[in-house]
């Protein structure tokens, strides 16, 4: 069977889900690969979020939410910006594939680039295949209790 | 009990017919950080053998710093449960100090006796102990003020004592001899040695009959703030103890699938004793350190008869602030 | 026989859910497994490890007497992981069971004595089982007097029995309820129980006290028992400490040597006196 | 020694503070934690360059919070956790006096927080070489080294939380680790709840960490968890140029933000 890369899409009430919202009523096409968690804002989505969605089983990430300056919170999305910078370089210095978390800015009147970030998403985790090393280290200790097994 | 002797040239080839005989060794390992800590391994050549005294214990073998109870799946109208109990391989320790071994005496008592674990019986009944006696001891080794000495053979299977050329075998139990008989050829008998000579040469701390005596009095002892007032409440001390066995229960996943875990816990967190009320019963590391201490001194000797602590010195050398626990024993029971 | 794996839970049946107050249930289970319904008997005052898999054990009492056979009762309020989960559950769902454990109440001692319960809030549950041991074997103990205050009129738990025990001619009720916490309609006592049991002195002859509640209850309950002439071995109470295993291994319901899972949670007030304070 | 454990018996004796906060020697030769109450138990005190020991954890507990009028026996590493301390507001409720002894061995007192920043930014202290060394074979490794290189790290962690413990930025009532509803990181050691656990602490303390290094110096199995807080610094500034333990002021580099702050990452 084909690989269906599952998509977890972390965005704000204010723009990108908006934005996901005009794709829809404008009848714009797009993967089905995502689902979408609303926030209130960028600022509020913990880096703890991303890492549970990866542990239960997501290939990929889309952070997304309103344009600087744009945000209705005056500054959460500029906090979320720093925060950002330095979970992908904690996550990068760990060895963490950071290519699997997309971050972007849509607002609420791209429904076409959400569209479009969706796809390419999509397509990027598709050619990367299925997130696996989390599920590795599980099976690391599920091999060496075989091993132990076999060597009984 | 039998003795036997072994040519030091020897030992991997004994160590690798153990491993032949199908069975998981577990063996003292030097790691990148310096430090030596057991793990299983494929071959004699892995095995560290210049250590005084490995980074956690071996109780690991018997009691995993997590363990599986038993894994479920919730179906339509029923759960099931399932337990792995019986993949429980046959393993054996090399290299553990009599300390360590005889620590496994106590972990014996202390969850066989009443209540008997059924975890720790499976674990413990596939496995063998093959002790090397220590010819070097630290600052921190005290295991002579605890009535231990480094070449007792209490609770180990095997205990093997370095002679220069020879290897003095002390076979204690029937599972050390099937130990011994997976490479028969190589053991000659041997009279009974002193292995004296050969040991550590480590002064007695404190009298454990008088501390025994003299802790009965020490609960309201003002030292126990002084003390503890340099412990931060980590769980380092009883993760590398021997003889530490409180654990916690925990489940992971779902309520549809997941399974229900035993972790190791320590009587030093501040958590440990709190009620889901919020209110807890040890507020103070002052109470919690007294706990721990007067556990091992005190309340494993009014229970089970034994002081539950075996002087290997793990808690000293972990400890973030370098904490004493013969000194803190010392002051309190003044 | 084999030895049964203590960590592997008995799986119940919820058959009846009420609510006795905010938060606060009472689920009466029933097993699934006729067998394991063979093999489970316990005393009262024993307690057991209610699970919910997948979020965890939650400690309590049983609450229904061991008279009445077939299930158990147990009620709880939710505070934490693992009781907020239970609360969410309905009719019919599958929750694991863990027991019993702790030793139990010294009922055959009391037969023709007087008893008196002294309890507050949630903890009246472990002393209904208690009670209700008692009603069904009425003739064989002198008088029964409880006296039982939560803080307000809508946090009394099991109120039907409370009725029921008020109507009984061969019971002696003091409901109270702390200042404060009264309804127009409320005809009981106002104050708290320490207060109530001060002005309405239990008599000390041929009588044992049960104590079960806060440990500000015990702390202030004690000596006024005591005060009336209640030796320390008369007093009774039901201690709870966080508690894992509950089979004296998991090492957090300590109190110095003690393990109040296998030695109690039943003590004489006698033997909480020998206690350090850490309970 | 003599000058120092004088000048604190000096203190003691005009009231400036009635808890001290050093060193004393211990069975085993290595320098611990002691806490001075009283005057007879001065001479104990030490103060070497083996005391590489962060004190200014001891300043959140309770113990130590009741007694108001604290001395604390500082190194560079203290100092800085104290100025970072003080910028987090943390400090509010005690009398500190910080003592120190510089490279020409003379005693120092600081009064003002002032001071202490201006002589924490005068002894301004680099990565140790050992550090430098590690950080680089890291950085020069490919992202899947990386990985091999820190699961296998984590795989030994047993969730001690001496890290946690030792550190003086971790100072809340109560830990992420420790809430569980819902659980945030697993409770149980086990290789991805390690890591969970890693991360967070790094991003909790990315921008706060002070690099005294003590978590990488008391990890029983060995994890050097340092190095995480370390890189975050290093990254944090280069990006925003915000130092840790550098100014009162400084506050925290993830709790405020710049308009301009630059990525190359958000499409």
């Amino acid at each position: 069977m084909e690989f269906e890369p599952k998509i977890v899409a972390f965005v704000c009430n204010w723009c990108t889900y908006a934005g996901a919202d005009l794709a829809g009523t404008s009848r714009t096409k797009y993967a089905t690969n995502v689902s979408i968690i609303r926030f209130p804002c960028t600022g509020r989505i913990d880096f703890m979020l991303l890492m549970k969605a990866f542990e239960n089983g997501a290939d990929g990430i889309i952070v997304s939410g309103c344009h600087p300056n744009d945000c209705h919170y005056t500054s959460g999305n500029f906090h979320a910006r720093r925060r950002w910078i330095v979970f992908r370089s904690v996550l990068d210095f760990m060895g963490f594939d950071t290519d699997r978390i997309t971050f972007s800015w849509v607002s609420a009147a791209e429904g076409t680039k959400w569209a479009d970030l969706v796809n390419e998403t999509t397509e990027k985790i598709r050619t990367k295949g299925p997130f696996t090393d989390f599920k590795k280290l599980d099976i690391e200790t599920t091999n060496r209790m075989i091993d132990e097994e076999l060597a009984k | 009990m039998e003795i036997k002797n072994i040519k030091s040239t020897n030992i991997p080839a004994f160590f690798d017919q153990l491993i032949q005989s199908g069975k998981v060794v577990i063996a003292p390992v030097l790691k990148k950080s310096g430090k030596v800590f057991f793990e299983s391994v494929k071959s004699y050549s892995q095995v560290a053998t210049d250590y005084i005294q490995t980074g956690f214990s071996a109780k690991s073998v018997v009691f995993p710093k997590v363990e599986e109870l038993f894994s479920f799946v919730k179906n339509e109208d029923d759960i099931e449960i399932t337990n792995n109990l019986q993949n429980i391989p046959e393993t054996i320790v090399w290299g553990l100090r009599p300390c360590d071994a005889s620590a496994f005496d106590y972990l014996v008592e202390f969850f066989l006796r009443e209540n008997p674990d059924t975890y720790f019986a499976a674990r413990k009944e596939k496995t063998t102990l093959i002790a090397v006696s220590c010819a070097k001891a630290d600052d921190a080794c005290f295991c002579t003020s605890v009535g231990l000495n480094p070449g007792s053979t209490a609770g180990s299977d095997i205990l093997l004592t370095l002679m220069g050329e020879d290897v003095y075998v002390e076979v204690n139990t029937e599972k050390g001899k099937a130990a011994v008989e997976t490479s028969a050829a190589l053991f000659t008998p041997s009279e009974e040695k002193s292995k004296e000579e050969y040991l550590a040469k480590l002064t007695a701390k404190f009298s454990i009959d008088e501390i025994k005596e003299r802790i009965k009095n020490a609960y309201e002892s003002a030292e126990w703030k002084h003390e503890s007032m340099g412990c931060f409440g980590c769980g380092a001390c009883a993760f590398a103890c021997p003889t530490c066995t409180c654990f916690n229960i925990e489940d992971e996943g779902t309520q549809n699938s997941g399974k229900r875990l035993r972790c190791w816990d320590a009587c030093g967190f501040g958590q440990f004793t709190k009620h889901a009320s919020g209110h807890n019963p040890r507020t103070n590391q002052t109470e919690r350190r007294r706990q721990r201490l007067m556990h091992k001194f005190k309340y494993s000797v009014e229970n089970l008869g034994i002081v539950s602590c075996v002087g290997c010195g793990r808690c000293i050398r972990v400890c973030p602030a370098h904490l004493n626990i013969f000194e803190n024993i010392l002051s309190v029971t003044k | 026989m084999e030895q049964k794996n203590q960590y592997i839970p008995y799986k119940m049946r919820i058959a009846n859910i009420t609510e006795e107050a905010p938060l606060v249930q009472t689920y009466r289970l029933e097993f699934i497994d006729e067998k394991d319904a063979a093999q489970f008997s316990f005393r009262t005052g024993q307690f057991a490890e209610y699970g919910i898999f997948g979020e965890g054990e939650s400690t309590f009492c049983i609450a229904s007497p061991d008279t009445r056979e077939g299930y158990i009762e147990c009620t709880f309020r939710s505070t934490g992981r693992v009781t907020k989960a239970l609360a969410n559950c309905e009719l019919n769902d599958i929750i694991g069971l863990r027991g019993p454990f702790g030793n139990s109440f010294p009922i055959e001692q009391w037969y023709g004595k007087n008893i008196i319960f002294v309890t507050g809030g949630i903890a009246l549950p472990p002393l209904r089982s208690v009670i209700d041991t008692l009603l069904d074997q009425r003739e064989k103990f002198g008088e029964i007097t409880i006296y039982y205050g939560a803080r307000t009129v809508n946090d009394l738990v099991y109120k039907a029995e409370l009725e029921e025990w008020k109507n009984r001619a061969d019971v002696n009720l003091f409901v109270t309820v702390d200042p404060g916490g009264e309804t127009p309609e409320w005809d009981g006592l106002v104050g708290f129980v320490p207060t109530v049991l001060e002005q309405n002195p239990p008599k000390s002859d041929n009588a044992v006290a049960i104590v079960a509640g806060p440990p500000i209850l015990i702390k202030m309950g004690m000596p006024i028992l005591s005060k009336n002439g209640f030796a320390d071995s008369d007093i009774y109470t039901t201690l709870e400490n966080r508690m894992k295993c509950g089979v004296g291994k998991c090492g957090h319901c300590t109190v110095g040597k003690t393990y109040i899972c296998k030695d109690g949670p039943v003590f004489t007030y006698e033997e909480v006196l020998k206690m350090p304070k850490e309970y | 020694m003599k000058n120092l454990q004088n000048k604190v018996a000096e203190l003691f004796e005009n009231g400036t503070i009635n808890l001290m906060i050093g060193f004393k020697n211990s069975i085993n030769k290595l320098p611990v934690p002691c806490f001075i109450e009283k005057a007879e138990q001065i001479e104990q005190l030490i103060f070497t360059p083996e005391c590489k020991g962060n004190l200014a954890v001891y300043l959140h507990k309770p113990e130590v919070k009741q007694a108001k009028k604290v001395g604390i026996l500082a190194n560079v590493a203290t100092l800085r956790s104290i100025v970072q301390l003080t910028s987090e507001n943390q400090l509010g409720d005690i009398e500190k006096t910080i003592i120190t002894i510089n490279a020409q061995n003379e005693i120092l007192v600081f009064d003002k927080m002032e001071d202490v920043e201006a002589y924490v930014q005068a002894n301004f202290p680099t990565y140790t070489d050992e550090d430098k060394k590690l950080l680089e074979q890291l950085s020069n490794m490919t992202r899947e080294e990386r990985w091999q290189f820190w699961t296998e790290q984590f795989s030994a962690c047993v969730k001690c939380y001496a890290c946690r413990a030792v550190c003086p930025m971790c100072y809340c009532p109560q830990c992420t680790v420790e809430c569980n509803q819902p659980q945030w990181i697993k409770v149980s050691s086990e290789t991805t709840g390690n890591l969970e656990w890693h991360t967070m602490r790094a991003m909790h303390l990315a921008g706060r960490c002070i690099n005294c290094g003590e978590c990488g110096r008391i990890c029983p199995v060995g994890i050097p968890v340092h190095l995480l807080t370390a890189k975050m610094n290093q990254d944090i500034e280069a990006e925003f140029g915000s130092k840790t333990g550098f100014s009162c002021q400084s506050g925290y580099a993830l709790n405020t933000f710049k308009p301009e702050d630059k990525e190359q990452f958000i499409k």
